[in-house]
C-alpha cells in the first residue's frame, strides 16, 4: 500500500487547525506562523500531487479506497483527475496568502478579555476549509463528498459572521447586525441547496444502490445501469440545484455580495476564489459525470441563466457603491462564464472554464486583497470615500489596476486564456450566445475602470493624504499573485497539460464531440 | 535571423519592466534606459531589413516559433512571430518613429517626477504594437492589440490627478473594447469555420467558405479596426486621448497605434476580397470618417483637438483606401507611413509650441509664433506642406494615389468615392492652413497662465528639436523615396497589387487634388490670415457648434450608453435587492410570521406542553384505529 | 373464591364491580376536583382501595394485598407527609389562569376517553382463559409470581432493585442541603447579633395570659397588639398566625364592663379604656 | 358480566387522571392523578392477566408499582426542594422554559 498521499494533502491541513486552535490565548503570533507553515507544507504537498500526476494515465490516479459504511455502502474514496489536481494546487496557492494578508485581521481588540482567542480561531478556522476544500475536491464518493459539502459551512459561517471587516460605516452594533445578517443568509442558502442535493444522493443510493462515482458512471456508461429520463433530470436538478447556489448562478446569488461585503477581505477571497468553485467543480465531476443525458436536457436553460449572470452580474457591478461589493458581483459574472463554459460541452469550453475557475482565483485573489489593503488604510469600503490614491500610494495603486485588469481579461494575464476559451467554446456550439457573452468583456472594462478611476485617480483627498504604500508583508502577498497571473497568462501549458485529459474524459462521458470547423485547413508548412 | 524577431518585442518589453518594477534608484537614468532600449529595437529591425532586402521578394517572409501558446483539444494558439514586408514596414515605422519621440520625450518630460514610469509606458507600448504586427495568428494578434489599448489606457492618463485625464484614458479604453468585441468574435468566427485562426491556414483558405461567411468576419474585423483606429461610429475617444502627453499623442494617437485598424484589414486582404460586400462598408466607412474628422478639426481651437480630427480623417482616407482592394492596399499603407511621419511631427510640434507657450493648447490664444520659434515653425511648416499634399512632399505622393484609386473603384461608388476624397483634401488644406496661421501668423494674443506668468514663447531644447527636424525630413522626403524606390513592388507579395484603371486619367486626378488643396488654402487664408483671429471663439454656425462637440457624437452617447446605463444599473440593484433577494426574503419573513405565531403556543407552562401531548397521544390511537379499520 | 375469580364473572362480582367501580370513579372525579390537596389524597387512596378489591377479584391476591399495603399504606402516606410539609390547610384556586387550557384538556379528555373506549369495543376480547391454571401450576398465586420474577424477569427485578436504590440516593440528594460554611458558634451568633443591634434579648415567647399557648398564636405587646416576632418564622410565611388580640381585648372589655356594673364605679373610665384598647388594636 | 367492563373502568379511571393532570396547579394533586393514571393501567394488566390465563400481566403491574414508588420518591423529593426554594407548588409558578 503506498502513501495516502491524498489523505495526507487534507490531513495536514486539518491537524494543523486544530494545533492552530490549541495556541495558548497570550501566543498569538505563533498561532499565526503555526497556519503559515502549515498551509506552505500544504501547498508542498499539492505540489507533489501535481508532480506525481500524470497526464496520460488513468483518468482517476493516486487513488484511496476503504470501506467507511458498510451498510450503505458508503466508501472514503479518494482520487485525482486533471480538474481536481489543478483546483487542489489553485486552493494550496492561496491559502498562505490569504493567511498572509489577514496577519492582523483577527487580533483581539483592547476591549476583549485576554483569554478570549480570535486569532487562534481565525487561522484555524481557514485551515479547516482549506482541509475539507481539498478533500471534497478529492472525494469520488457521492456520500462523503456531500458530507464535505455541507461542513465547510460550519467554518465558514464562523469565518463571516465572527470576524468581519472592521471597516464599516455604521455603528458597531449595526456592524455586527449586518455580519450576522449576511453569515446567516450564507449559511441558509447553502443548507438549502445542500438539503435538497441530499434528496438527490439518497435518491442516487435508490437507484444505483452504491455512492461510488466511479462505479456509477461505468455502469451507466456499459448500459448495466439503466436509470429513467424522468428519474435522471430530478436528480440532476437536485444536484444542480445545490451547485448553483454554492457557484452562484442567478438568482441564487444574492448571498454572496452579503458575505462578501461583511466578511473580511482574506475571507471574502476565501469565499469567491476557494469555496465556491467547489460547486463548479461538482458541476464538471458529478452533473456531467453521473448524469449525462440530464446535463444535454437542461443545457439550454442553463446556458440562458448563465448569460443572464454574465450580463447581469456585470451590471450591478457598475452600480455599486461598495468596493468589495462590486467584487461580489464582478466574481458572479465571473461564475457565469465558468458554467457557461461548462456547459457548453466543447472541450475548448470546458478547459478554459477549468482554466477560469483557477484564473479566477487567483485574480480575484490578488484584486480583492489589495482592495483590502485599501479598506484598512482609510476604514471605508465605499467607492466614494476615495480618490487620488495613485498619488500617494503609487505601488498599492499599481497592483490594484493589474489586479483589476486581470479581472477585466486582459491579454498576457491569465484570465484572458480561460476567458477566451470559454468563448470560442461556446461559440462553436452555441454562436448567439458566444456574442452576448462576449458583450461581457465591455461591461467588465467598465466596472473595473470606473472603480479604478473613482478611487486611483483625480485629486488627491484629504483623507487618504497620508496613506502609506504597501508594507512588506503585503508586498509578500501580492507579487507572487501577480506573477502567477503573468505566467499562466503567457505560459499556460503546466495547467493545460494536466487539464485536458479530464476534459477528454469528461466530454466522452456525456458523449458530446466538438462541432468540426467547416473547412479542413492544411498546416502550412510555414505556421510550424 | 529570425531568432532576432523576438529579440525585437523583447528589448523594449525588458525596458518595459525594469523601468516599471525598478523603483526610484532609477529615476535618473530610466529615460536613458528606455531610449536605449526602443533603439536597440530599431538597430534589429534595420538588420532584419537588410537581411530582408538581400533576400528574393517571395522568399522575404521570416517566421519564429516560441513556443505554445494555449495548447487545447482542437485549439492551438503559439506564441509565435511571422516577419514579412507589411510587418517589416511597421516595425522601422514604429521603432524608428517609436525611438525619435523616445528621445524627444527626454527634454518634454524633463520637470515631470514620473519621467521614468513615463518612459516605462513607452516601452510597454513599443512593445506590444512590434507583438500586434509581428504576430503569426489573430489572437497574439489580439493579445497585441489589447497591450496597446493598455498603454494607450495607462499613457492617456498619465496625468491622473486631472480628472479630464482620467475619464479620457477611461473612455478610450471602453471604446476600445466595444471594437474588441468585433476582433474576439472575428476570431471565434475563424476558429469554427477553419479551426483555426492562424494567418497563414486562414487566408490560403479563406476562398473555400461562403461569402457570407466571410463578410461577417470582415465586418466584424472592421469594428474592431473602427475602435483602434477611432472611425466612424467608434471615433469619440481620440479627441479625449490628447489629454495625454504630447510625445503619446504624436506616437500612438497620430503615428502607430490609430492606424493598427489599417494594418488589421490590410492583413485580412485575402478575407476582404472575397467578401465584396464588407470592403464595400470598409470604404463608407473610410468615406465618412474623413469627412467626420475634417469637418471636426475645423471647427477645433485646441491644436491638439484640431490635429486629432485630422489624423480621424487621414486614417479614414487609408481605410478607405484599403477598402478598395488590390488597388489601393499599398497605398494605404504608404499613406500610412508618410502620414506617421507628418503628423507625427506635427504633433510633436505643437508639444515644442505647447512648451513654449505654458501648456496652452488652445490656438485662439497663440499668433505670431513663428519668429519666437523658428526651427518648430519650419519642421511644423513642412509637416504642413506634406499634409495638405503639397506637391514633392511626402503627403502629396500617398494622398493622391489614393484619390486616384477612388476613382478607379469604378461606376457610381468610384465616383461618389473620389469626390469625397477631393473634397476631403480641400477641407484639409483648409483646416491645416487654419492651424498655421493661426499659431504662428498674425499678432500675439497671448494669455498669462492661471499662475499669473505671462507665456515666454522659446525655442525648445536639442533633445526635442533633433526628431522634430527627422521627422520633417522623413515629411519632406518619404514620398518621394517611396515613389520611386519601388514601395509598391515591396508589399506586393503580401498584399497583392492591381493597377487601377480610372474612368480619367491620372495627372486630371493630381491636378484636381492640387486645385482643390488651393482653394482649401486659399479659403482658410481669407478666413484667419486676412482678418485678425477673435481671442474669444465667435459663436459660429450650426455646423460649427456641433463640430465643436464632434458633431453631437459625444451627445449622443452620453445621453443614450451614459445616461441609459447609468439608470439601467440602478433600476437593476434596486431590483436585485428588492426583486430577487425580497423573493427570498419575503419567503423568510413569511416562514418567521408563522413561527412567531407558533411560538406562542410555547407558553412555558408545563401544562400546556401537555395538553399537546396529550392531544397528539389521542391523534396517534385515533391513526391506530383508522388504520386498523381500513 | 378462587375457582370463581379465574373461570367467570358471578352475579356477585357484577354486583360488586358496579357498586365499587361507582365509588372507585366518585373517587377519581373527587381526587381532581377537590380544592384541598388532603382532601385529593384522601379520595384517591378511597379509589385505590378499590382497586385493590378489584385485583384481587380478578385473581391478582398478591397485588391486592400489595396495593393496600405498599400503595395505599405506604405510597398515600407519603403524599399526605409532603402535603402536611407544604401546607395543609392551603386550599387551591380552581380557577383556571392559562387561556384555553380547561376546554382543551376537556376535549382532548374526551375524545380520548372516546377513542379508548372504542378501541376496547372494537377489539374482540370474548375469550376469558381464567387465572386457575396458572395460579395453582407453582401451587399458588404468590408461588407462580415468584418463580416468573427469579427466572424470566430475574433482571428486570434486579434493575428495578436498583432503580429504587437510586431513587432513594437521588431523594435524599434532593432535599439535603449541604452546609457548605462552618456552624457558627454561640459567641460568633451572639457577636453578630450585638453587631447588628437588633432583639438583643431573645425572642418574646408566644402565648397570651396563659390562655392561648399554642406556638400560633402571637404574644401580645403591652398596648395589646399582637408581636409577630413571637410567632416561629415558618408560620408567619405560611400566614398561619392566629391573631387572638381581638378576642383578649373582647374580653378584657367585657370583664371591665362587668365589673363597672358591679361595682357602679364611673362608665367613663371603663369606656376610654375601651376606646384605647380599640384605637391601639386598629 | 363480561371482565371487559374493568377495561372500561380503567379506560375511564386513565381518562380522568389525565384531565386531572391538566387541569390542576398544584403540583401535589398532578401527582397524585398521574397515581391515578398508573393505577388505572394497573388494573387493565391484571384484567388482560386474567383473559389471557398467564401471570405476566401481573409481574408487569407488581413492576408498575415498584417503579411508581420510585417515581413518587423522586418526584415528591423534588416538590419539596422546589417549595422550599419558590415557596410554592405550583407547576405555573415553573415556566422558564417560555422565552
Amino acid at each position: 500500500m503506498s502513501f495516502p498521499l491524498l489523505t495526507a494533502t487534507a490531513a495536514v491541513p486539518a491537524v494543523g487547525a486544530i494545533l492552530t486552535a490549541a495556541v495558548p490565548a497570550g501566543r498569538r503570533t505563533a498561532a499565526k506562523w503555526l497556519a503559515l507553515l502549515v498551509s506552505l507544507a500544504t501547498l508542498v504537498l499539492a505540489a507533489v500531487v501535481f508532480a506525481r500526476f500524470e497526464p496520460g494515465g488513468d483518468r482517476y490516479q493516486l487513488v484511496e479506497s476503504h470501506s467507511w459504511i458498510r451498510d450503505f455502502g458508503v466508501r472514503y474514496e479518494l482520487g485525482v483527475d486533471g480538474i481536481g489536481v489543478a483546483l487542489i494546487a489553485l486552493t494550496a496557492l492561496l491559502i498562505p496568502f490569504i493567511v498572509l494578508a489577514g496577519w492582523h485581521d483577527a487580533d483581539p481588540l483592547e476591549t476583549q478579555s485576554k483569554r478570549w482567542r480570535p486569532t487562534q480561531g481565525f487561522f484555524a478556522l481557514i485551515l479547516m476549509v482549506e482541509a475539507m476544500v481539498i478533500l471534497s475536491f478529492e472525494a469520488t464518493d457521492v456520500f462523503l463528498f456531500y458530507i464535505l459539502f455541507e461542513a465547510m459551512l460550519i467554518p465558514m459561517y464562523f469565518l463571516i459572521g465572527g470576524f468581519g471587516d472592521r471597516a464599516h460605516g455604521g455603528t458597531d452594533e449595526n456592524a455586527a447586525a449586518q455580519r450576522s445578517y449576511a453569515a446567516v443568509k450564507f449559511l441558509l442558502y447553502n443548507l438549502v441547496g445542500g438539503l435538497i442535493m441530499l434528496a438527490a444522493v439518497i435518491g442516487l443510493y435508490v437507484v444505483a444502490g452504491n455512492f461510488s462515482l466511479t462505479e456509477i458512471a461505468e455502469a451507466r456508461a456499459n448500459g448495466s445501469l439503466e436509470m429513467a429520463g424522468s428519474t435522471e433530470k430530478w436528480l440532476f436538478l437536485g444536484f444542480f440545484f445545490a451547485f448553483a447556489v454554492k457557484a452562484p448562478l442567478w438568482p441564487l446569488h444574492t448571498w454572496l455580495p452579503n458575505a462578501m461585503g461583511e466578511a473580511t477581505a482574506p475571507v471574502a477571497v476565501l469565499i469567491t476564489a476557494v469555496v465556491d468553485k467547489v460547486g463548479t467543480f461538482a458541476m464538471l465531476r458529478f452533473c456531467l459525470g453521473l448524469f449525462p443525458e440530464a446535463s444535454k436536457w437542461a443545457t439550454p436553460a442553463i446556458v440562458v441563466l448563465a448569460l443572464i449572470s454574465i450580463v447581469y452580474g456585470a451590471l450591478l457591478a457598475v452600480g455599486q457603491r461598495d468596493i468589495k461589493r462590486l467584487v461580489a458581483y464582478a466574481s458572479i459574472s465571473h461564475f457565469g462564464f465558468i458554467v457557461l463554459g461548462i456547459f457548453a460541452m466543447t472541450s475548448q469550453g470546458q478547459s478554459g472554464a477549468t482554466l477560469y475557475m483557477v484564473n479566477h482565483g487567483i485574480s480575484t485573489a490578488a484584486l480583492m486583497l489589495v482592495a483590502g489593503f485599501l479598506i484598512s488604510r482609510r476604514g471605508s469600503r465605499l467607492i466614494a470615500d476615495y480618490g487620488g490614491v495613485q498619488k500617494v500610494a503609487p505601488v498599492l495603486a499599481g497592483t490594484f489596476l493589474i489586479g483589476g485588469l486581470a479581472t477585466l481579461s486582459l491579454p498576457g494575464l491569465a484570465p484572458f486564456v480561460s476567458e477566451f476559451l470559454v468563448l470560442v467554446g461556446t461559440f462553436a456550439r452555441y454562436p448567439a450566445a458566444g456574442v452576448v457573452a462576449t458583450t461581457g468583456i465591455v461591461l467588465a472594462a467598465l466596472y473595473v475602470l470606473v472603480l479604478y478611476q473613482r478611487t486611483m485617480t483625480g485629486p488627491v483627498k484629504e483623507e487618504v493624504r497620508s496613506m502609506p504604500d504597501l508594507r512588506p508583508r503585503e508586498l509578500a502577498v501580492v507579487v507572487p499573485l501577480i506573477a502567477v497571473l503573468l505566467f499562466l497568462g503567457v505560459f499556460p501549458k503546466p495547467l493545460t497539460d494536466v487539464v485536458n485529459p479530464a476534459v477528454r474524459h469528461t466530454m466522452s462521458d456525456v458523449q458530446r464531440t466538438d462541432p468540426q470547423p467547416e473547412v479542413t485547413v492544411q498546416k502550412v508548412e510555414a505556421a510550424k | 535571423m529570425e531568432n532576432l524577431i523576438a529579440l525585437l518585442i523583447g528589448a523594449p518589453l525588458l525596458g518595459a519592466a525594469v523601468l516599471l518594477c525598478g523603483g526610484r534608484r532609477l529615476d535618473r537614468a530610466g529615460h536613458w534606459l528606455g531610449t536605449l532600449l526602443a533603439a536597440v529595437s530599431f538597430a534589429v529591425g534595420l538588420a532584419l531589413f537588410a537581411d530582408m532586402l538581400g533576400k528574393d521578394a517571395e522568399d522575404r517572409a521570416m517566421h519564429q516559433h516560441l513556443f505554445s501558446w494555449i495548447p487545447v483539444e482542437g485549439f492551438q494558439a503559439d506564441i509565435a512571430f511571422q516577419l514579412d514586408q507589411l510587418s517589416m514596414t511597421f516595425v522601422l515605422l514604429i521603432t524608428g518613429v517609436g525611438t525619435l519621440i523616445h528621445v524627444y520625450s527626454i527634454g518634454y518630460m524633463e520637470h515631470d517626477e514620473r519621467r521614468r514610469r513615463f518612459f516605462g509606458y513607452l516601452n510597454l507600448f513599443v512593445a506590444a504594437m512590434l507583438l500586434l504586427v509581428l504576430a503569426d495568428n489573430y489572437l497574439l494578434l489580439y493579445f497585441g492589440w489589447e497591450g496597446v489599448g493598455l498603454a494607450s489606457y495607462l499613457l492617456i492618463g498619465f496625468w491622473q490627478h486631472k480628472p479630464s485625464a482620467a475619464t479620457a484614458a477611461k473612455k478610450a479604453f471602453l471604446v476600445n473594447r466595444v471594437g474588441d468585441i468585433g476582433l474576439s468574435i472575428a476570431i471565434m468566427l475563424m476558429f469554427t469555420t477553419f479551426g483555426t485562426f492562424a494567418f497563414g491556414p486562414v487566408l490560403a483558405s479563406a476562398g473555400e467558405t461562403s461569402e457570407g461567411k466571410l463578410t461577417a468576419i470582415g465586418l466584424m474585423l472592421l469594428l474592431a479596426a473602427c475602435g483602434k483606429s477611432a472611425q466612424v461610429p467608434l471615433q469619440s475617444w481620440l479627441g479625449d486621448a490628447m489629454e495625454g502627453p504630447t510625445p503619446v499623442s504624436a506616437l500612438i494617437h497620430a503615428a502607430t497605434m490609430v492606424t493598427a485598424g489599417v494594418y488589421l484589414i490590410v492583413r485580412s486582404a485575402d478575407i476582404f476580397d472575397a467578401a465584396p460586400d464588407a470592403q464595400l462598408v470598409v470604404t463608407i466607412v473610410g468615406a465618412v470618417t474623413l469627412l467626420f474628422g475634417a469637418i471636426v478639426g475645423c471647427a477645433k481651437d485646441d491644436i491638439k483637438k484640431a490635429l486629432a480630427g485630422s489624423t480621424m480623417s487621414q486614417i479614414g482616407y487609408m481605410i478607405l483606401a484599403a477598402g478598395l482592394g488590390p488597388i489601393g492596399y499599398v497605398f494605404a499603407i504608404m499613406h500610412l507611413v508618410t502620414h506617421g511621419f507628418f503628423k507625427a511631427g506635427l504633433f510633436l510640434g505643437a508639444g515644442s509650441v505647447m512648451h513654449g507657450m505654458n501648456d496652452e493648447v488652445d490656438m485662439r490664444k497663440y499668433g505670431g509664433l513663428r519668429k519666437y520659434m523658428p526651427l518648430t515653425f519650419v519642421t511644423f511648416g513642412l509637416g504642413y506642406l506634406a499634409i495638405i499634399g503639397f506637391p514633392g512632399l511626402s503627403g502629396f505622393f500617398s494622398k493622391d494615389k489614393i484619390i486616384e484609386a477612388a476613382f478607379a473603384k469604378g461606376g457610381t461608388e468610384g465616383w461618389i468615392l473620389g469626390a469625397v476624397t477631393l473634397l476631403g483634401a480641400a477641407i484639409t488644406a483648409y483646416y491645416m492652413t487654419r492651424v498655421m496661421l493661426m499659431t504662428f501668423f498674425g499678432e500675439k494674443r497671448w494669455q498669462d497662465d492661471a499662475d499669473g506668468n505671462p507665456p515666454h514663447p522659446h525655442e525648445s531644447p536639442k533633445s526635442m528639436v533633433i526628431p522634430m527636424v527627422l521627422l520633417a525630413v522623413g515629411s519632406v522626403a518619404g514620398g518621394a523615396v517611396f515613389e520611386f524606390t519601388g514601395f509598391v513592388e515591396w508589399l506586393e507579395p503580401v498584399t497583392g497589387f492591381e493597377h487601377g484603371h480610372a474612368p480619367i486619367s491620372a495627372a486630371a486626378v493630381t491636378a484636381a487634388t492640387v486645385a482643390v488643396m488651393v482653394i482649401g488654402v486659399g479659403l482658410a487664408y481669407l478666413q484667419y490670415g486676412r482678418r485678425p483671429v477673435p481671442v474669444v471663439a465667435p459663436r459660429g454656425s450650426l455646423l460649427t457648434r456641433a463640430a465643436r462637440r464632434d458633431l453631437l457624437q459625444d451627445d449622443f452617447n452620453h445621453a443614450v450608453f451614459v445616461t441609459g446605463g447609468t439608470h439601467l444599473t440602478r433600476s437593476l440593484v434596486y431590483v436585485d435587492h428588492t426583486l430577487v433577494d425580497g423573493v427570498v426574503n419575503g419567503t423568510a419573513a413569511s416562514v418567521g410570521g408563522l413561527s412567531g405565531r407558533l411560538r406562542k403556543l410555547q407558553n412555558g407552562y408545563v401544562r400546556s406542553y401537555a395538553v399537546s401531548m396529550f392531544g397528539g397521544t389521542a391523534v396517534l390511537i385515533a391513526a391506530t384505529l383508522l388504520m386498523r379499520a381500513v | 373464591m378462587s375457582a370463581l375469580a379465574a373461570y367467570a364473572t358471578s352475579t356477585g362480582e357484577a354486583f360488586q364491580f358496579w357498586v365499587l367501580g361507582t365509588v372507585a370513579v366518585i373517587g377519581a372525579l373527587c381526587t381532581i376536583l377537590m380544592r384541598k390537596a388532603v382532601h385529593s389524597a384522601l379520595c384517591l387512596a378511597g379509589t385505590m382501595i378499590v382497586l385493590a378489591v378489584f385485583y384481587l377479584a380478578n385473581g391478582a391476591y398478591f397485588l391486592g394485598i400489595v396495593q393496600i399495603v405498599v400503595y395505599t399504606g405506604a405510597i398515600m402516606m407519603l403524599f399526605l407527609f409532603v402535603v402536611m410539609l407544604v401546607g395543609v390547610t392551603a386550599a387551591d384556586s380552581l380557577k383556571e389562569t392559562i387561556k384555553g387550557q380547561r376546554w382543551w384538556a376537556a376535549a382532548c379528555g374526551l375524545g380520548f376517553g372516546v377513542l379508548l373506549f372504542a378501541g376496547i369495543g372494537n377489539a374482540a376480547l370474548t375469550e376469558f382463559a381464567g387465572l386457575g391454571a396458572a395460579n395453582t401450576a407453582h401451587g399458588g398465586n404468590v408461588e407462580g409470581l415468584a418463580a416468573l420474577i427469579f427466572t424470566k424477569y430475574v433482571f428486570a427485578f434486579e434493575i428495578t432493585g436498583a432503580l429504587l436504590i437510586t431513587a432513594s440516593v437521588g431523594a435524599m440528594l434532593l432535599t439535603h442541603r449541604e452546609r457548605t460554611e462552618r456552624a457558627r458558634t454561640q459567641r460568633e451568633l451572639a457577636e453578630q447579633r450585638v453587631r447588628e443591634g437588633r432583639h438583643l434579648p431573645p425572642l418574646p415567647a408566644p402565648g397570651v395570659y396563659a390562655r392561648h399557648n399554642a406556638v400560633d398564636v402571637p404574644g401580645l405587646l403591652p398596648d395589646g397588639t399582637p408581636s409577630e416576632l413571637t410567632v416561629i418564622s415558618t408560620l408567619r410565611k405560611r400566614g398561619q398566625v392566629r391573631d387572638v388580640s381581638g378576642e383578649a381585648l373582647a374580653d378584657l372589655k367585657a370583664l371591665e364592663q362587668r365589673s363597672a356594673e358591679r361595682l357602679g364605679r364611673g362608665r367613663d373610665d371603663a369606656r376610654d379604656g375601651a376606646r384605647d384598647g380599640e384605637e391601639a388594636n386598629r | 358480566m363480561n371482565p371487559v367492563n374493568y377495561l372500561y373502568l380503567a379506560a375511564l379511571l386513565f381518562t380522568i387522571g389525565a384531565v386531572g393532570v391538566l387541569i390542576r396547579r398544584n403540583a401535589i394533586v398532578v401527582f397524585m392523578c398521574v397515581e391515578l393514571m398508573l393505577n388505572a393501567c394497573n388494573l387493565a394488566f391484571v384484567t388482560f392477566s386474567r383473559m389471557h390465563g398467564n401471570l405476566d400481566g401481573q409481574i408487569i403491574a407488581f413492576f408498575t408499582m415498584v417503579v411508581a414508588a420510585a417515581e413518587v420518591v423522586v418526584g415528591l423529593a423534588i416538590i419539596v426542594s422546589v417549595f422550599r426554594s419558590r415557596h410554592s407548588a405550583s407547576v405555573d409558578d415553573a415556566s422558564l422554559m417560555k422565552l
